[in-house]
């Protein structure tokens, strides 16, 4: 039978290969769903991985999409490698949208182009204030972060839900649940003229450089990093467990809260009750698929992306059913753990049992 | 004809990944025989035992029982033969009491109700005092070293396997673990006994089988041996001898005074009115039974516990009691835990990262910046000036044997300059070669004016490197005493906390 | 009059309403008992919760589907317990895959189901009981499956603390390095009490969809699966609070509804989110002593073992 | 709810149909491609359902000239955009959004788009080539009022509410007055669920009216859940949307029902004659877009004739239902004795009519 054979050291390569066989697994699953499903293989995946990335308008959506995920992730992986599990990132989300719409809402046609600061500024502290309930019942009370971040969820959307119908409704909106539209200057400027990516983009990737000399690069966040690995050794050395408890937090809930502004006042530029969308929740995946490494997460956000909006064209195009995005999706995670076991162990065949 | 050998091991080989564990390995156990295994840290001992206890799966080799051959297949079928283990670790359950500890290394459909009736009356009979409607946490070591040798009772076995059992118990509490042990063996059970104490082994046992480097070495009649040609059948020489000079004391480094700690963890162990006082130039051990506070108290001097009463530990003359350790690295104290993976280094880290635990030559000052490349150097430098066998700067510490890591562990902190080092248990575990080599530089440190303070369960080491002893039991610390003024069996009663009836001259 | 019948149906929902945590709450407190933390109870839930409702959509008889709830519950368990603790990935991050297969899942499996109705059933009372006046409707006009997982939860009680399986279970999740030196085949034994767990969390689904609703409808465990996992934090993973836990939780659901219907002035999502800001407050009050929690928590809860011959 | 403003825009000078030369040029015509991008699944049973039915009957009536495609669950976010921009470049020239949340999204892309043409469901914004449309479903919660005010026992009826929009509260409102035009002493007590589609919810709130005393039961949720409470219960409750008289064959007392279709004909008709103009339409039971269906057996016959009365008074005009005297809960007349309420005070309702119990949700 099998057997798993602890390795002396990880293997390097596997590190490498083990997200590739993860893809391809998942792909082929794909194909063998789509063929049950009687659909051309060959165009199920055209939709899911083609598609997306045809042309300069196809890319412009793809980033709108992967841009928030990206954001999200990356405070997420600060946090899991800091062995703090905040799932819920939604709720910081939509608190930083809350929070960036609200200076938005102060702004008016004469406003400067730079309220875009305050606002993005006002959905980072957003979604922070969100996090740092969940760090503060955690520091003080030891509450699990994981139930209570994901309680907080719910909670938040009832805020926005209370918000939009109520004190922020737009006056002349016929009592239709949302804000006003935002005024002019709010609105974060686009990349190319008449496509949806904004600067979201540069300020995703520029972060992406940031964490990840932060996390390989400085002494925090090395710190950061061995009070997840080993606690003990955590302690031992002097690192502060209550420190990184609400480093991690702030920095995921700012991050969430980022994207939250950025979605509000970019493609959005208004509140309403449907400002999240599960990004928050898409993010774990993609942080995990990205190996809590931040070039990873940009990799595994575009492929998530992808999977998004093939799902949808593969509803008008082949006639799919949407759900199947979510097969994908918990397929490729669960291949891609499958796979990392690799990194660790190597598969030996035994004789005896 | 006479009986068969109560066991036989034939040709018993057991390769895993790194080491051959086992080569080759006979061994006979005659019925009734107190039989010892020696052999230095990785012979492959515990392997052996666990091979014939049916936990591990021997690769080639026959195991005969009472003559006839056998597959043990698990432990529960071992135990069905009539053999029973007693695990260098001990395999208890902390929350569950000692008759349910017992009741599930049992396999007979017994009720507990009977189970505790019987816990009661093999304890009468072999002098082992156990409550078993205790929960395990709130026993002392002994205590529990008790429920394990009644759990093996209880299944009335032929042969008992004892892995190490004095390493975690006061020399009178050995000394009562021998007379029930003579006692089994009168009744007709045979006893395997591992251990590295070549005096106890003399004072205990019939017969003796060494193993080095997975083969068997020698076989031997213990009570016609000496500790030195014990020691050299285990490794092939004499261990190397210390150099002692006569202390050159300095000025007070550490003074602990009316230090008191609640317990933390509810299984932990709760401080009262601890003070002794560590001199720069001269080494002080702390003796005692695990469980007795070392954890803690180590805690609360290395800042990893930050409740101490203010005032209550000082560092040349400066209070520390709720410093970080940061802090009280800066201030010349450093600290090297007995949990090496896990505390003492990030087990999937690469040495050069486990350097930044408790050195910050490559971090820059102002913007938190690493130098890798320094940092990198500074581990080749450990490695090279320690001997440490590892692959580099880049291997991953858990890659490294034990006594690697200690080396490597114990030479990062030596190398930073030390004011003050504390050293929990610095050789547990480690061979024979590499523990000589730790306890020098230890020495030397001395020598150089440093401070040491040094716990360790092993009273032949504190003897052998310490200027003056202290004792802890209970969460309490003995007055101190010259090391030249102790003898093991004192240093043993105090173990058990009485100290107070002979103070007189500390 | 009203008034008190009117508190009486109040209890029953509640009852009603806290039955779907507890059977889940109860599954999960097997598996965390064991040492295994499963973060994919909605995903089991839900799958179970279409493969009861098809069940009995085309067998007709409650039964069965709560078997098929309790298979499509275990075999998911089954494919996590194996990626855990065979294949050592993180439970965390295995039982958040799990929950996202199971919406996609469940969801594509169900499409179909989305319009169907089930059978007619009785109405469920106890003759006699059910006619004392506030305790016959507030107690015993309820599904046999409320009834049932008051004896679940009687029957975990005895198998913990009583039955010599139960001893073996905790002592997995106290030290599954003693049990597997005392021969324990722990791995297996995890494996078992994951698909407990995952088997109990498939009645709970199945429940909802086949009774509770009942209609099939994607996503309609809405977090449910996420407070049957904090219910057994904050029981202490003890089955009696498990239980209570659930039916609080079920009260406060219904009260909040209670509350609009009386016209309470407080925003309506205020009365919402309520259940959950219920449960953080519980969460915190419980979680306020760590020592508490230390003394009742399975020591090895959500970390790996591999048992190294 | 959308309809004070599809007056103004009516003014507005029809957009010339673009597409009308690229229809004529070829001999044989490329079917016209319309698209709907709808905001549940389409197995809801209710809203989109409804829609999707109507998608069907365009497809039967029309034949090959016409070809649909759908997606469904999608968000009222940023992504109803992309879905938008995709299907117009797919090549559809009529796309439809069948929620309120598609009106910023749909009127960015109609304006890069001007070809297509573009109807948008109860919104209130529009474009030259962007036009709305809504149904009266008050009309039906009136008629659903009727028979609830007749066959209640304890005189307290009980609503499901999704969210607190007015075109919900205008519902409640308008079933209460049905309700009270045949029983004076009705109380109407109501529980909000916040979704508009989350049956375990819809259940519950549905239970805790039953247990509150509400023996007849309504709801603006979108799916069968609360009848299926009623049901099981032995209370009596509607169908919404669509026909949903197999869920509660004991409890369903009749479905109050839009029907989508009329309204998708013509639009499809205005498109494939080049008669498309700009503006808004609210249909109700005159043009066949709202009814009352499947009336129980358990109804009497005078309380069918009632309902049959109220729908022949609204076909032919000559019955109102928002006409005063009108009060408020408060007491206050809201609306004068013999007072006819226009389409702009319609769209404006943020308050209970007197009879119902509780504060509106957030009302100012
Ligand atoms: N499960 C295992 N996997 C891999 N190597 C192992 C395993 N168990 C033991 N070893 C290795 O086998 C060798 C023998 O180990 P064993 O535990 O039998 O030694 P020992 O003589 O009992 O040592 P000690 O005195 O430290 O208890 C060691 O090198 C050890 O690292
Ligand atoms: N459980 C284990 N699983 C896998 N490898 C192991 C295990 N235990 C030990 N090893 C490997 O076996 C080798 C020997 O380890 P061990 O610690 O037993 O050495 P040792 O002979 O005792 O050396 P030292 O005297 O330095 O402690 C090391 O390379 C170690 O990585
Ligand atoms: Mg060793
Ligand atoms: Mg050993």
């Amino acid at each position: 039978m099998l057997k798993l054979e602890a390795r002396p050291q990880p293997s390097q390569v596997m590190s490498l290969a083990s997200p590739l066989i993860a893809l391809v697994l998942t792909v082929l699953i794909g194909i063998a769903l789509f063929a049950l499903l009687g659909k051309d293989p060959v165009k199920g995946l055209q939709v899911f991985f083609v598609e997306p990335v045809k042309n300069a308008r196809a890319l412009s959506e793809l980033a709108v999409k992967a841009v928030p995920l990206v954001l999200i992730a990356l405070g997420l992986a600060v946090c899991f490698r800091s062995n703090l599990w905040n799932i819920g990132a939604e709720g910081q989300f939509i608190l930083g949208a809350i929070a960036a719409g609200w200076v938005a809402l102060q702004a008016d046609a004469s406003s400067s182009k730079w309220i875009v600061v305050a606002i993005l500024a006002a959905g980072v502290l957003g979604g922070m204030a969100w996090a740092a309930i969940t760090a503060l019942l955690r520091d003080r009370f030891n509450a699990s972060e994981i139930l209570v971040s994901l309680m907080l969820v719910y909670v938040a959307e009832m805020v926005l839900s209370y918000l939009v119908y109520g004190p922020w409704k737009d006056p002349q909106g016929f009592n239709f649940p949302q804000t006003i539209t935002f005024a002019a200057p709010t609105k974060v400027p686009r990349l190319i003229d008449g496509m949806r990516a904004n600067i979201g983009v540069l300020i995703a990737l520029g972060l992406v450089v940031a964490f990840t000399a932060f996390l390989f690069r400085t002494y925090r966040g090395f710190a950061l990093q061995v009070g997840g690995l080993a606690p003990a050794a955590a302690r031992y050395a002097g690192f502060s467990s209550r420190g990184a408890l609400w480093t991690a937090l702030l920095v995921s809930g700012g991050m969430a809260g980022l994207a939250g502004a950025l979605e509000a006042v970019g493609p959005l530029g208004q509140l309403t009750p449907y400002v999240p969308v599960g990004y928050g929740f898409a993010a774990i995946i993609v942080a995990f698929v990205g190996r809590l490494h931040p070039v990873g997460i940009v990799f595994s956000a575009v492929l998530m992306s992808m999977f998004y909006i093939g799902g949808e064209l593969a509803q008008s195009r082949l006639g799919l059913p949407k759900a199947l995005t979510g097969v994908f999706q918990g397929l490729l995670l669960f291949t891609l753990l499958a796979c990392d076991t690799l990194i660790a162990y190597r598969i030996r065949w035994s004789a005896k049992p | 004809m006479t009986a068969p050998p109560r066991l036989e091991l034939l040709g018993i080989t057991k390769q895993y990944p790194a080491v051959r564990a086992n080569d080759g390995v006979a061994l006979t156990v005659a019925p009734g025989q107190i039989h010892a295994v020696l052999g230095e840290n990785g012979a492959g001992k515990s392997t052996m035992m666990k091979i014939i206890y049916g936990a591990v799966k021997p690769d080639a080799g026959e195991i005969r029982w009472n003559g006839q051959s056998v597959q043990i297949a698990s432990p529960a079928h071992a135990r069905a033969l009539g053999i029973s283990m007693v695990y260098q670790h001990f395999s208890l359950f902390d929350t569950l009491t000692a008759a349910e500890n017992v009741w599930l290394g049992l396999d007979k459909a017994m009720s507990l109700a009977q189970v505790i009736e019987r816990i009661r009356a093999v304890a009468g009979e072999y002098g082992l005092d156990v409550d078993p409607l205790r929960p395990v946490h709130s026993l002392s070591v002994g205590e529990r070293q008790r429920v394990e040798i009644v759990r093996a009772l209880l299944t009335n076995p032929k042969l008992l396997i004892l892995d190490e059992p004095t390493s975690v118990l006061t020399p009178q509490a050995v000394e009562k673990l021998f007379v029930t042990l003579r006692k089994l063996s009168a009744n007709g059970c045979s006893i395997l006994y591992i251990s590295h104490k070549l005096d106890e082994i003399r004072a205990l046992c019939h017969h003796c089988t060494v193993l080095r480097g997975g083969k068997v070495t020698g076989e031997v009649d213990p009570t016609k041996e000496t500790n030195a040609s014990l020691s050299r059948l285990m490794i092939g020489a004499e261990p190397p001898q210390l150099q002692h000079r006569p202390a050159k004391l300095g000025e007070v480094a550490l003074a602990v005074r009316g230090l008191a700690l609640p317990k933390e963890d509810p299984f932990g162990t709760t401080l009262e009115r601890i003070g002794f006082e560590v001199r720069a130039g001269e080494i002080v051990g702390i003796a005692g039974v695990s469980g007795n506070g070392q954890q803690e108290l180590m805690a609360a001097l290395s800042g990893e516990d930050r409740r101490a009463p203010a005032g209550s530990v000082t560092l040349f003359g400066q209070d520390i009691a709720q410093a970080s350790p940061m802090a009280r690295r800066r201030q010349g104290l450093h600290f090297v835990p007995e949990e090496r993976l896990g505390r003492g280094a990030v087990p999937t880290l690469s040495l050069a990262h486990n350097v930044l635990l408790t050195r910050t030559e490559g971090v820059n000052r102002r913007t938190g910046w690493l130098d890798m490349a320094a940092i990198r150097a500074q581990s080749a430098e450990l490695i090279r000036r320690f001997n440490v066998k590892a692959g580099g700067p880049e291997s991953a510490a858990k890659s490294l044997s034990g006594g690697n890591l200690q080396k490597y562990l114990v030479g990062r902190e030596i190398a930073a300059n030390p004011k003050l080092l504390i050293v929990s248990q610095p050789t547990w575990g480690v061979d024979v070669g590499a523990a000589a080599q730790i306890r020098g530089e230890l020495l030397a440190l001395r020598d150089a004016g440093c401070a040491l303070l040094v716990v360790s369960e092993e009273l032949d080491e504190l003897f052998e490197i310490c200027d003056r002893l202290v004792v802890i039991a209970q969460g309490r610390v003995s007055p101190s005493i010259a090391t030249k003024d102790a003898t093991i069996e004192r240093i043993g009663a105090w173990m058990s906390g009485l100290w107070e009836r002979d103070h007189v001259e500390a | 009059m009203s008034g008190m019948n009117e508190y009486a149906l109040l209890l029953a929902a509640s009852l009603n309403a806290g039955t779907v945590l507890a059977i889940a709450g109860l599954g999960l407190l097997i598996n965390e008992r064991a040492g295994v933390l499963n973060l994919g109870a909605e995903g089991m839930m839900l799958v179970a919760a279409v493969a009861g409702f098809a069940t009995s959509v085309h067998t007709g008889n409650d039964w069965l589907a709560f078997a098929a709830g309790a298979g499509a519950g275990a075999l998911m368990a089954a494919a996590f317990g194996v990626l855990v603790i065979w294949l050592n990935t993180n439970q965390y991050a295995t039982g958040l895959a799990l929950s996202l297969f199971g919406g996609g899942f469940s969801a594509f499996v169900g499409i179909r189901y989305t319009q169907e109705k089930l059978a007619e059933r009785p109405h469920f009372d106890i003759p006699v009981l059910s006619d004392i006046p506030f305790i016959g409707p507030a107690f015993f006009k309820q599904h046999p499956m409320v009834y049932l997982t008051i004896a679940l939860m009687v029957a975990l009680v005895w198998f913990l603390y009583r039955s010599r399986a139960g001893l073996v279970l905790r002592a997995v999740g106290e030290s599954p390095e003693s049990a597997h030196a005392l021969g324990y085949p722990v791995r297996r034994i995890r494996l078992l009490a994951v698909m407990a767990g995952g088997a109990l969390c498939g009645v709970a689904g199945a429940y909802l969809s086949v009774i509770y609703t009942p209609l099939w409808v994607e996503g309609m465990t809405a977090g449910k699966g996420w407070i049957a996992l904090a219910l057994t934090t904050f029981a202490t993973w003890r089955p009696v609070r498990v239980l209570l836990g659930a039916y609080l939780f079920g009260g406060v659901t219904m009260l909040q509804f209670h509350l609009q219907g009386e016209g309470v002035e407080l925003p309506s999502q205020l009365l919402t989110a309520l259940p959950y800001v219920a449960t953080i407050v519980v969460l915190v009050l419980i979680s306020r002593n760590p020592a508490w929690i230390r003394a009742n928590m399975p020591a090895s809860i959500g970390k790996p073992f591999f048992p190294g011959s | 709810a959308l309809v004070g403003c599809g007056k103004k825009e009516e003014a507005a000078p029809a957009a010339a149909p673009a597409s009308a030369p690229a229809a004529e040029a070829p001999k044989k015509p490329e079917p016209l491609k319309v698209a709907f991008a709808y905001v549940g699944p389409v197995g809801d049973a209710g809203w989109t359902f409804a829609h999707d039915s109507a998608r069907k009957a365009i497809e039967a009536e029309f034949g090959d000239k016409i070809v649909t495609s759908f997606v469904e669950n999608v968000p009222e976010s940023a992504d109803a955009e992309r879905v938008m921009r995709d299907l117009v470049g797919q090549g559809n020239k009529l796309v439809f959004g069948t929620t309120f949340g598609y009106m910023e999204p749909m009127l960015k892309v109609a304006a890069d788009t001007p070809d297509v043409k573009f109807e948008h469901a109860t919104g209130y914004k529009s474009a030259p080539n962007m036009r709305t449309y809504d149904s009266r479903t008050y009309e039906g919660a009136y008629m659903a009022g009727v028979i609830a005010g007749s066959m209640t026992k304890s005189n307290t009826l009980g609503v499901v509410g999704s969210i607190p929009i007015p075109e919900v509260i205008r519902n409640i409102n308008s079933f209460t007055l049905g309700a009270q035009s045949v029983n004076p002493k009705i109380k109407t007590k109501v529980v909000w669920v916040n979704k508009w589609f989350d049956p375990p919810k819809e259940g519950e709130g549905a239970g805790s009216l039953i247990s509150g005393g509400a023996d007849v039961l309504f709801q603006n949720t979108d799916s069968s859940a609360v009848l299926q409470k009623a049901e099981e219960k032995g209370k009596f409750a509607f169908g919404w949307d669509s026909d949903m008289s197999k869920f509660g064959p004991n409890s369903h007392l009749a479905s109050a029902v839009i029907n989508w279709t009329p309204y998708y004909k013509k639009a499809v008709k205005d498109a494939l004659d080049g008669t498309w103009a700009t503006g808004g339409v609210w249909w109700g039971v005159k043009e066949g877009a709202i009814d009352v269906v499947s009336i129980s057996d358990k109804v009497p016959a005078e309380v069918k004739d009632k309902v049959a009365k109220v729908k022949a008074g609204l076909t032919d005009g000559s019955f109102v239902i928002w006409k005063g005297p009108i009060v408020g809960q408060d007491g206050k007349t809201v609306l004068a004795k013999d007072a006819v309420a226009d389409d702009k005070f319609m769209s404006g309702i943020n308050f209970y009519v007197k009879g119902v119990e509780g504060k509106v949700p957030s009302g100012n």
